[in-house]
């Protein structure tokens, strides 16, 4: 069970998250192209490469920096709406007071609530509307209550990538008030917004790659 | 059907095209930063400078209408995809760098309007005086302004901010006459043939054979009318009679309209639906101030058109008829 | 593929579409006598007048080059039929009208020269003072001048004689301006979709899925060089090639090079074949004097495009550069 | 048999070429589409129609006049080579010395032989290059050894119609030289020239318009 999220588990994280987006990218297009323009997969792989190149052994900073970066990095993706949320999410978690070198399951949590702070100032959207939020806004909740019952990070993180699964799940009785979808009223019933199915991804990734790098470290 | 192209490698049809249209136009614009469209010539110092940014794949919108009188700078995106705030910001700060202020033209789509929002926050920490305009004229999106996405419509709000920043009006005021135009235009489309995604080549929405589209958004969103296909009178009528009604046009105003080709409509087709507009303008009382048929904005080789009107007063007809000289927009 | 276009009887396609062109354009254009296009404002009483004619269905070609500095009279054909010589006859009479003398430009298509002849026998016995030229430069048509169509080229060849009439040069200094335009430009087409015919429905060829044809004509006319469809950069080097073999330009000449859409083909495919062009001429040392991109002759939704070069020398460049105002060609 | 041909003859002429070109129009577009640009068949209807209201019996003037009328409507067709060749060769007979108020066969071929050097003056084409004057010639020549042999205007015209019908069959084992099919070299081989078709279903029609005239004649 890991304990503090450093340098190299963040990496691992992220390239979980990458590793699970890139076996779905063409689902993920394909729910983009019922409701809006078909990119959605595409968008998110350049996003993936982002994280994983922002946290590459080479780069020198601390957390907080690495996290700016990488959501500025993920900003620049020019994929339109989900790649600016999710890189001002990354960047907003570096708003979070990180002053060590390592962050406790409390720490991770402060920095994903930063993270959904940042992300909701650029939307109104809530969970109800079919988008991201409706994953990503369960899932930092579910980090939470773990965090306070004082679980660790690996069951912190499964009880968020569990909610994300849930909230995005969900998405597919909704009708979309957000985003090119919302044009579309009905048409969309019965499938999962791309976006939200894109976060419980990530989450998901987030704990096989932390399985991955707790590998390793017994391992090692 | 397999998609036809005339392009490279599918990840490099934004530069490329970027390229070229430098290398078309060298006395009009020239590539700066990376992907970023900017006048050859810089208006004088001082003057305000109008900004956009915009997905690609509809060309010759939005870089084609970077020139004197118009846009001083264009943000290219991906293909159909917003460019990120990044590179917003930095063609704001090029656009300010001898402290001009800026007016920030952003066409409501989801993510034009994050990029763009999140491109105001960094501008403001950075002391840069910018002020943004949303267009948001389809009528298509229903009665709330916030559901309105911006259709060919940015091209009378880039020529009348365009035309009263040259002439050296202040930030406020090319906002004002930004907002009016805005205010008072309104746009529908219509789809008959999909297009391919010039990426994935894939079909970006489909459409029974003798079905048309009414609301069909610009990137393959689905509309909010699908029909038999009608004629081109038909059609015409349809569409004005719903536009006329939202911007509730009065017998005796003036009016700009605007036919514009998705892409594998004709101009035979749009001149023809243009004659119905017309007429049936005539016989509501209603003036034909001003007038444009062409294409201005398209989604690669989609079957269409958006039939745009707006409604005119002294100054903003003064504005519109000003000269301009982009590569696709000339007024002498 | 069943046709889907916006149009009302198919047999009203063409009066509609110039009623529409003329409603759009009404400082620049006005309909005379029957399908006959002419200037809103005449030029000054005794200058040149140039007149063309053409079929239809291939917009903005040709009538939508009737303006200032270009074009005083288009006789519009049916859907791509050349008009009969009485109307040509009648436009001739109209453009004479206070005993001006006039340049007639016909593209070289079987039915138009047949008009043409009959009207230039006609205007002779009638002692009108018409001097002909016809534009040949599609290098598909092999050696022989009278093999090769007149595609493209027809518009450097309006504008420079345009200017140069406007200019107040007499018919015989216009048509050897016309004919040295003329003489230096070369022009290859590539088509990758076929059209179909407005008035029939029909496609007006057929093409493998992944193929190409290089050296199609205007109406479907079948090419020379059919092959498997190539990248961007590589159909241009290929038409380029020939284009500067056939017109045996040297280093450090000036050219004109056009790129025309044939209607389906997008712009940001034509600016990424003229990027191509630009760099191969660069490469060769030739000197990229003037460029347009755009739809100047269309055959309805076909997909493809026309690469045109032309030899320019000063004269040519200041009548080229010289202002004109037409629907669809404006020089400041 | 017919022995001279007035304006209620010439008008049966012509509405018989009419009714075989209407009845064949389709097949003259698919001929044209091979190598052209698949409009004939529409622009020889529109030509007939023209032939036929040149001759409605409320038509005042002599046959000169009719003749040189019902070319220039033709011309007016606005359809391109075809209907051009046509309107030069029907105004070009108006050029024969036409006194009577009606033409005898050697008048009739006379007539013909004047449209022929109309038509020729407007083509470089000859026999062999795969157009209509591969039907257009060899009928007026017909025409013309069937009046020297002192045929009837019947018979003349079979002869012609027989000799238009074969020179346009001859058509499919000819590469086109000139006209839109030019540019196809062999693409043509084994079709036959459209406009020649056109002239050959008109000297068919020329007999049976007469025919029926004939027949009338006949029973008033
Ligand atoms: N206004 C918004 N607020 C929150 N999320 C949004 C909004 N607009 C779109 N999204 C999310 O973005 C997703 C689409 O992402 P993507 O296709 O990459 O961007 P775009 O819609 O610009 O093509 C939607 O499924 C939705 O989850
Ligand atoms: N130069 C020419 N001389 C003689 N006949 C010609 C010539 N060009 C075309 N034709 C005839 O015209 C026919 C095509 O007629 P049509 O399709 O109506 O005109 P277009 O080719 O202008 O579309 C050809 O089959 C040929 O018989
Ligand atoms: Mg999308
Ligand atoms: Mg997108
Ligand atoms: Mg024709
Ligand atoms: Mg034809």
């Amino acid at each position: 069970m890991t304990e503090t999220i450093g340098k190299n588990e963040l990496a691992r994280m992220f390239a979980g998250a990458a590793a699970r987006i890139r076996s779905e990218h063409e689902q993920l297009s394909e729910l983009d192209s019922i409701g809006g323009d078909g990119d959605h997969g595409a968008t998110m792989l350049r996003a993936m490469t982002r994280l994983e190149e922002a946290t590459i052994p080479e780069r020198t900073g601390d957390l907080k920096t690495i996290l700016r970066e990488a959501g500025w990095s993920v900003l620049g993706v020019d994929g339109g709406a989900s790649s600016s949320m999710l890189g001002i999410f990354f960047s907003g978690m570096s708003d979070a007071p990180i002053t060590s070198a390592s962050l406790d399951c409390a720490g991770l949590t402060a920095a994903f609530e930063a993270g959904l702070k940042a992300a909701s100032k650029q939307t109104r959207a809530v969970p109800g509307d079919k988008t991201m939020m409706d994953a990503l806004i369960p899932a930092v909740q579910a980090l939470r209550s773990a965090a306070d019952r004082g679980g660790c990070i690996t069951e912190a993180l499964e009880a968020a990538a569990n909610a994300a699964r849930a909230g995005a799940e969900s998405t597919k009785n909704l009708t979309a008030h957000y985003g090119r979808a919302k044009h579309l009223g009905e048409k969309t019933l019965g499938y999962q917004d791309p976006g939200a199915m894109s976060v419980a991804l990530i989450f998901e990734g987030f704990c096989s790659g932390l399985a991955e790098s707790k590998g390793e470290t017994d391992n090692g | 059907m397999k998609m036809k192209k005339f392009i490279n490698q599918p990840q490099r049809i934004v530069p490329e095209l970027l390229e070229g249209l430098a290398l078309a136009f060298p006395d009009k614009l020239r590539l700066v930063g990376s992907n970023i469209v900017a006048r050859a010539v810089p208006k004088a110092a001082g003057k305000v400078r109008v900004v956009t940014l915009g997905g690609s794949g509809h060309e010759p919108g939005l870089s084609g209408f970077v020139g004197q009188g118009m846009l001083d700078f264009s943000v290219a995106g991906e293909i159909f995809a917003a460019p990120g705030a990044p590179r917003c910001l930095e063609a704001i700060r090029m656009a300010a760098e001898r402290g001009e202020s800026v007016l920030f033209v952003v066409l409501n789509h989801a993510g034009d309007v994050m990029s763009a929002n999140i491109t105001m926050d960094m501008a403001a920490s950075q002391g840069l005086n910018v002020k943004m305009i949303l267009t948001h004229e389809d009528i298509s999106g229903g009665p709330n302004p916030e559901d309105r996405r911006g259709l060919v419509g940015f091209l009378p709000v880039y020529k009348v901010s365009g035309a009263a920043a040259e002439e050296g009006r202040s930030l406020q005021e090319c906002l004002e006459i930004a907002e009016r135009m805005e205010r008072n235009m309104r746009t529908l489309a219509v789809a008959v043939r999909t297009a391919t995604h010039p990426s994935t080549g894939h079909a970006i929405f489909d459409l029974g054979e003798d079905e048309m589209e009414v609301g069909m958004g610009q990137h393959g969103e689905a509309g909010t009318m699908r029909m038999q296909l009608k004629t081109a009178d038909e059609t015409a009528d349809i569409m004005l009679d719903l536009l006329l009604k939202d911007l509730d046009v009065k017998r005796g105003e003036d009016l700009l309209v605007i036919v514009n080709g998705a892409g594998a409509t004709t101009l035979m087709e749009l001149l023809i639906v243009f004659r119905r507009v017309s007429h049936a303008l005539k016989e509501k009382g209603i003036n034909l101030a001003r007038s444009r048929v062409g294409e201005y904005i398209t989604t690669q080789e989609q079957a269409g058109f958006q039939l745009m009107i707006a409604r005119m007063d002294p100054e903003l007809l003064r504005y519109w008829d000003a000269p301009a000289d982009a590569p696709y927009f000339v007024t002498p």
